[in-house]
């Protein structure tokens, strides 16, 4: 190891911080007045994206690309030495900086979101607790700190997805998003334990120092890669494993912001990224990421344009938004799937906040089919909403547009088919976002029960500064096209090693560009004639309609395919167990020992007729025969 | 000398207790006994191993009273008088009747589960294994819910027909020893027993191991007893008894009949795993809660069973640092049950709910409990079966995927029990429950206190069994002179 | 002598086969006597003079009158006519004799007989069965005391008229 | 004396085998043959004289007195068991007025 950093040792504070509020929080629940916890929380929060920026500075400051910082041992069982370290490099301070700083945000917002419920300090104990495991999984020098981490965010979730508990079907999504996350849990450690078995260690930097060495597409590469995938598939909500996100939903809204669109869900691309050096040896397992993300981006899109329910809209808006990371790190682009993980990060924490902002001035109301002409009432709202809309429909200078474009530009350098596809998911993406857009803030309101009103500041302000960050946050990494530098990629170039593409020419480049634009704006007509001009409200929910309009608002019937397919199926797998198998074969055969031989011994009695000459019969007989036995035998 | 003090004090504590009347001073004195040999187990686990006790007491048949320890009799050693104050605990401020007795027969119960443990000659142990049977016959029997005499019927006669074999495999070893015979665990670890012999002795020693445990097929008493038990019989059942099997095969399996397990590892191994599946599955659509437990139970105890059986290094430590948050899990996990049975006046599941309401911290309690349960990282349950799993793996990524289905179907179950107790809308019936009172917390926080702290810091204990896991592993690699790689 | 012996044995063996095919329990009791007067014969043939003696009185004298008492207490002088069915009886007689061969066989078989001290007149005598009885053995004569009063008290506990 | 004493040599042993292997087949056959309980109990005494022939002809033919202080036993052991016999069958007599040994069928479970 490089000489240490000063002050780098400070890096343990910072989820320290977060930790601290937790305790705090929790450990003092009932003592706290009404808004304490929140501010406790976002101070602790704050405090931590202060130490991230200061780290950031030093880090970059000393020349170094990364520092370790071993705290104490943790596990240490013969050849099996896990210590519990930090890593600071670049990737890590990327996500620190998104968890900290959203996360700031979030919490402050979430004062006012959350000021009327009676359990605000339980919710504030567990955004912290998120936040202190997220911030350990992107911190992790190892993998199992790593899965530690992983693990916190996804209980941490099931905490917040709960939140209402109240509610049974929140129950039970909350359940489903972690059986969901476990089942991708399972296939992680697995390969967590077979990186073990192959490089003896865990830690990022002798598992990557000695990955290089090895052959590309060797096996057990493969083999390790796609099981890690099988996390980060659970985690990030792909195909097939997706549905619990959209059901996440049922917690409170910056709940979603924070987790479900910002950074939990975020952690799958980050683990991958983070793991570039074997993706890069692993091509099968390359395609297996291209195939997924793209099969992801598309169907969610498809299924999102029939969503009336706001936050569900956007759930699986993020859904598809992961596919297109899971794209991008299929074809390499490592640097760029983080890069759209950054900007994502600030859109999607900014639509689910003026989202919620919506909800809470419609008075808990979520169905868009209700809402509308809220632009005037509710003008901060509005305006920051339209930000991130234009960014995640990939309008320049919008964020999105750069991190999109990005990605786009590497999948036509691998095939302009792919390209043509992860398009076609653009522009689907573009029309669900205008359509929620328009129906939510032109017309008429058509729910005359709501009096609609602007956030108080404490919510809008957040909103603000999100929309200042979706608005510029492409400027990060302009690319060479617009005589910029590339800053993101080359300052994350050091931590991520990202595949060789071939290059295409700037003129290619800047005809897709042309075309891309062109498209998105006729698809934002089409829905601006769609739904303002014509006012198009979508049917009812019980209204008739066609065959694939159905299938495509429920979604592709994927729950009740996994409903017949799995849960139906195990269920009575498990009735079969227990009442068949268990007490009618193995229980018996036990008890059937007993009957038998109390069945045996009234058998037996039968000779005890109490007749005294039988018995000195039978004893002469037995006499006998034991002599003979003993003599002739 | 102070082994032989940790043996007795139970037992002169129960045999004094008997002559107690007042229910509250029987409790105290039983409490401070079980603390005082908790503190003895603490000098104990200071002390060098020289520290042991050893009498003549059958020089015709090689009988002698010896009590000894190595690193793993420490571990249950600790892990029984850790549990048995928690266990006296949990009995305070109960309705029950015959306290003196039933306190008798439970520190009873712990003197022979000590001897069971420290015992270094094969016939001592049997007493010794034998002697536990009794008086938790008469707790299972006396102070458990309906239908317990049938069930307690069984479940005697089930582990007594298993202990039958091992009576007969100890004769058949010691028959086997050179000269003037002898039942020293050090005598009989150094017969070579031929390797045919060892095939078929093998099975002769498991099956009264495995119904301990209990292992797949042989577990069919485990589900009905623990619904039908008492909090605290169950407690020393599930906690303490049932580790009596693994120690038990560590014990004799390994060192004496090592070919044999080589010989049928992997069909051990298949029924392992297929009870870790197996109970996993059924607990998913159990209504009575001490039933999911039970089987819950059994799916852990049938992974540390695949542990003991794959016995490589990791697999060793993973399985003895799972024995103890195990035992500690089981006894907070249905203190806990007590807790809800109390509340709720009922154990069937759908006909809970809402208890969040009225007992938020109780709910918070039986959440943490729960994660250590489902192995999350940071408690004790994660070190163990992550050891475990990789110990798994380095036999066949497949076993560690049959094995780490816990992983899955634990949380599917052991979370639709917190939804179905705790969460949902406000229960009518549950007006007038309070939360935890003073008792409660002196009896969960130090479990939970000991999980987490385990999880987050589990160095103690891995270093604890190590160096008699080394042991353990290196009987078996020069067994079949298979050298298998070593750490260290 | 050998005269003797067959003379002996054939009064026995007759007068066995007697008491258990006569009916009559009273002609049972005089024909056991008389087998067991022809036993105390065998007695002396065999030097064990002490034995005879003790066998006369014991059984004879002893055993056989409590028979006989007990017969005329419970009126049972003239003879019973329960008899068993013929199956049985045949049966009997056959395992009698099965019983009679195999051991015949097994003695016939086994045996080669070396004395194990040389031939000594003297042990059936009074003083030779007192020295082993009243040394080697002394304890279990002792104990046997013990023996025969708990038979007794159990012989008067069974007699007692409302036992 | 002199002359009984040496009689034992003249008679082999296998004649004495013989005979209380007869004279035991034959209390046997009589257990088995008779209803009659004291008959019984008298059979049951053949048996026991039987078996202590033999053990006397033994015990003279290797010179060893231990055999004959075991008759001596065996006659302590049979006179007890004939009062306790006897004094049962006195019993019987008087519960079901009978010495019919097929009326004892109380004897099972």
């Amino acid at each position: 190891m490089v000489a240490l950093i000063p002050y780098i040792t400070l890096a343990w504070l910072v989820p320290a911080f977060p930790l601290v509020g937790f305790l705090i929080t929790s450990l003092a629940k009932n003592k706290l007045k009404h808004n304490q916890a929140g501010i406790i929380a976002s101070t602790m929060v704050a405090l931590s994206f202060i130490t991230s920026v200061f780290l950031f500075f030093i880090l970059n400051s000393s020349g170094q690309d990364s520092a370790t910082l071993t705290l104490f041992n943790w596990v240490s069982a013969g050849d099996l030495k896990i210590p519990f370290a930090l890593l600071i490099d670049h990737l890590s301070l990327v996500m620190m900086l998104i968890i900290t700083g959203i996360g700031a945000l979030i919490h402050i917002y979430s004062i006012g979101y959350m000021r009327d419920d009676e359990r605000v300090n339980s919710f504030f104990a567990q955004m912290n607790l998120f936040t202190f495991s997220m911030l350990l999984l992107v911190m992790g020098a190892n993998y199992l700190i790593l899965f530690i981490g992983w693990e916190g965010v996804g209980f941490c979730s099931y905490l917040l997805i709960g939140f209402w508990f109240k509610n049974p079907a929140f129950n039970y999504a909350a359940r489903k998003a972690f059986v969901m996350n476990r089942i991708g849990d399972l296939g992680f450690i697995l390969g967590i334990i077979l990186l073990f078995f192959t490089f003896k260690s865990v830690s990022f930097n002798e598992v990557f120092s000695q990955a290089a060495t090895l052959q590309s597409g060797a096996p057990i590469l493969t083999l390790i890669t796609l099981l890690l995938l099988v996390g980060a598939v659970g985690k990030s909500a792909q195909i097939p494993l997706f549905t619990w996100l959209p059901d996440a939903m049922a917690g409170p809204t910056p709940v979603s912001a924070l987790i479900h669109a910002a950074t939990m869900v975020t952690a799958g691309i980050y683990m991958i990224a983070r793991s570039s050096i074997l993706y890069n040896l692993a091509p099968i397992t390359s395609n297996v990421m291209i195939i997924l993300g793209l099969t992801t981006a598309i169907i969610t899109a498809i299924v999102g344009l029939r969503q009336n329910d706001i936050k569900k809209v956007l759930a699986y808006s993020t859904v598809s938004q992961l596919g297109y990371m899971f794209l991008a790190l299929g074809l390499g682009a490592y640097s760029a799937a983080i890069f759209h993980v950054t900007t994502h990060a600030f859109f999607k924490a900014l639509l689910f906040l003026g989202a919620g902002s919506i909800i809470h001035a419609m008075g808990g109301e979520q169905d868009i089919r209700k809402m509308g002409g809220l632009r005037s009432k509710m003008p901060i709202t509005f305006l920051t909403f339209l930000i991130a809309t234009l960014a995640i429909s990939g309008i320049p200078p919008f964020s999105g547009f750069f991190s999109k474009d990005l990605i786009l530009t590497k999948a036509f350098e691998i095939s302009p088919w792919l390209y043509a596809l992860a398009l076609g998911g653009a522009l689907i993406t573009c029309f669900y976002m205008f359509r929620l857009f328009y129906l939510v803030f032109f017309g008429n309101q058509r729910l005359s029960s709501a009096h609609p009103h602007e956030s108080p500041r404490v919510m809008t302000v957040p909103l603000m500064v999100l929309s200042v960050l979706s608005l510029f946050g492409g400027f990060l990494n302009i690319p060479a096209l617009f005589g910029g530098d590339s800053g993101f990629e080359n300052f994350l170039h050091k931590a991520v090693t990202s595949k060789e593409s071939g290059e295409i020419s700037s003129a290619t480049e800047v005809g897709l560009i042309i075309v891309s634009l062109s498209l998105l704006g006729i698809i934002i007509v089409l829905a601006y004639r769609t739904y303002v001009k014509k006012s198009t409200v979508p049917a009812a929910d019980g209204a008739p309609s066609s065959l694939i309009a159905r299938i495509v608002a429920n979604k592709f019937y994927l729950d009740e395919i996994f409903a017949a397919l799995i849960e139906k199926p195990f269920g009575r797998l498990s009735d079969f167990l227990f009442k068949s198998v268990e007490v009618k074969v193995l229980d018996s055969a036990v008890d059937g020992v007993g009957t038998l031989t109390s069945r045996l011994g009234s058998l037996v009695r039968r000779l005890q007729q109490g007749n005294i000459s039988f018995y000195l019969f039978a004893m002469v007989a037995g006499i006998l025969l034991f002599i003979i036995f003993i003599l002739f035998v | 000398m102070i082994l032989l003090i940790i043996l007795l004090l139970p037992l002169v504590t129960g045999l004094g207790i008997l002559f107690l009347r007042n229910a509250c001073t029987v409790r105290i004195v039983a409490l401070t006994s079980t603390i005082v040999n908790l503190l003895l187990t603490f000098v104990v686990m200071g002390s060098s191993p020289a520290a042991t006790f050893s009498v003549e007491w059958n020089n015709l048949m090689g009988i002698s009273f010896s009590l000894g320890f190595d690193g793993i009799s420490l571990l249950m050693l600790l892990l029984t008088n850790l549990l048995f104050p928690f266990i006296i605990l949990a009995g305070f401020k109960r309705e029950q009747n015959q306290i003196s007795v039933l306190n008798f027969l439970i520190l009873l119960t712990q003197a022979a589960l000590i001897g069971v443990f420290l015992s270094q000659n094969a016939f001592l142990f049997y007493i010794f294994w034998e002697l536990t049977l009794i008086p938790i016959y008469f707790i299972l029997l006396l102070w458990g819910g309906e239908n317990s005499r049938a069930v307690t019927l069984k479940f005697f006669i089930y582990t007594l027909a298993g202990s039958l074999f091992l009576l007969i495999g100890i004769i058949y070893i010691v028959q086997l020893t050179p000269g003037v015979h002898s039942t020293d665990f050090s005598v009989l670890n150094q017969l070579h027993i031929p390797a045919a012999t060892q095939i078929w002795l093998f099975w002769v020693l498991f099956i009264a191991f495995a119904i301990k445990m209990p292992i797949f097929p042989f577990h069919t008493w485990q589900p009905n007893t623990y619904t039908m038990a008492s909090t605290q019989g169950v407690m020393i059942l599930g906690g303490v008894m049932t580790k009596m099997g693994i120690y038990g095969a560590l014990r004799f399996l390994f060192p004496m009949v090592p070919q044999g397990v080589l010989y049928w590892q992997n069909i051990v191994l298949v029924m392992c795993l297929i009870g870790v599946v197996y109970a996993s599955v059924i607990a998913f659509r159990q209504t009575n809660l001490k039933r999911l437990i039970a089987f819950s139970s059994m799916a852990h105890i049938s992974l540390m069973a695949a542990a003991l059986f794959i016995y490589n290094y990791y697999a060793a430590q993973g399985l003895l640092f799972q024995v103890l948050t195990h035992g500690l899990t089981v006894v907070a996990l249905f203190y806990m049950v007590q807790l809800i049975q109390d509340k709720t006046k009922t154990l069937e599941l759908p006909q809970m709910g809402g208890l969040k309401h009225a007992a938020p911290k109780m709910a918070i309690l039986l959440l943490m409990i729960l994660l250590v349960s489902v192995a999350l990282p940071f408690t004790a349950g994660f070190i163990g079966e992550f050891l475990i799993i990789i110990g798994l793996a380095k036999q066949s990524i497949w076993v560690a995927l049959f094995g780490g289905t816990t992983m899955i179907l634990g949380a599917i179950y052991m979370l639709y029990a917190y939804q179905r107790i705790m969460l949902g809308d406000k229960n009518a019936s549950l007006k007038n429950t309070t939360d935890l009172v003073r008792l409660d917390y002196w009896m969960l926080i130090p479990l939970i206190a000991i999980l987490f702290i385990l999880g987050i810091y589990p160095q103690p204990i891995l270093n604890l069994v190590e160096v008699s896991a080394n042991t353990m592993q290196n009987l078996l690699t020069s067994a079949t002179g298979i050298v298998t790689a070593m750490p260290h | 002598m050998i005269f003797l012996f067959y003379l002996l044995s054939t009064i026995m063996i007759v007068c066995a086969l007697l008491v258990v095919f006569s009916k009559n329990p009273i002609n049972n009791v005089i024909y056991l006597i008389l087998c067991f007067i022809a036993m105390a014969g065998h007695y002396i043939l065999l030097n064990a003079q002490f034995l005879a003696v003790v066998h006369i009185i014991v059984y004879t004298g002893a055993i056989m009158v409590l028979f006989l008492f007990v017969i005329m207490l419970l009126n049972l002088n003239k003879a019973i006519i329960i008899r068993k069915s013929t199956v049985t009886r045949v049966s009997a007689v056959i395992t009698g004799g099965i019983f009679f061969l195999v051991l015949l066989a097994a003695t016939r078989q086994t045996f080669e007989i070396h004395a194990k001290y040389p031939f000594n007149s003297e042990i059936g005598l009074v003083s030779g069965i007192g020295k082993t009885l009243f040394g080697e053995f002394l304890l279990p004569f002792e104990i046997s005391s013990i023996l025969f009063i708990s038979a007794m008290v159990g012989a008067m506990m069974f007699g007692k008229k409302d036992a | 004396m002199k002359e009984l004493s040496s009689a034992i040599q003249l008679i082999p042993l296998e004649n004495y085998i013989f005979l209380s292997v007869a004279l035991f087949s034959i209390g046997m056959m009589g257990v088995l043959f008779r209803r009659n309980t004291i008959a019984i109990l008298m059979c049951l005494e053949l048996m026991f004289n039987s078996v202590n022939l033999l053990l006397t002809a033994f015990s003279a033919y290797h010179s060893d007195p231990s055999g004959q202080v075991f008759v001596f036993f065996i006659m302590i052991v049979a006179a007890a068991e004939v009062a306790v016999g006897l004094s049962i069958v006195v019993m019987m007599k008087r519960n079901v007025d009978s010495i019919d040994i097929n009326l004892l069928n109380r004897l099972k479970w």
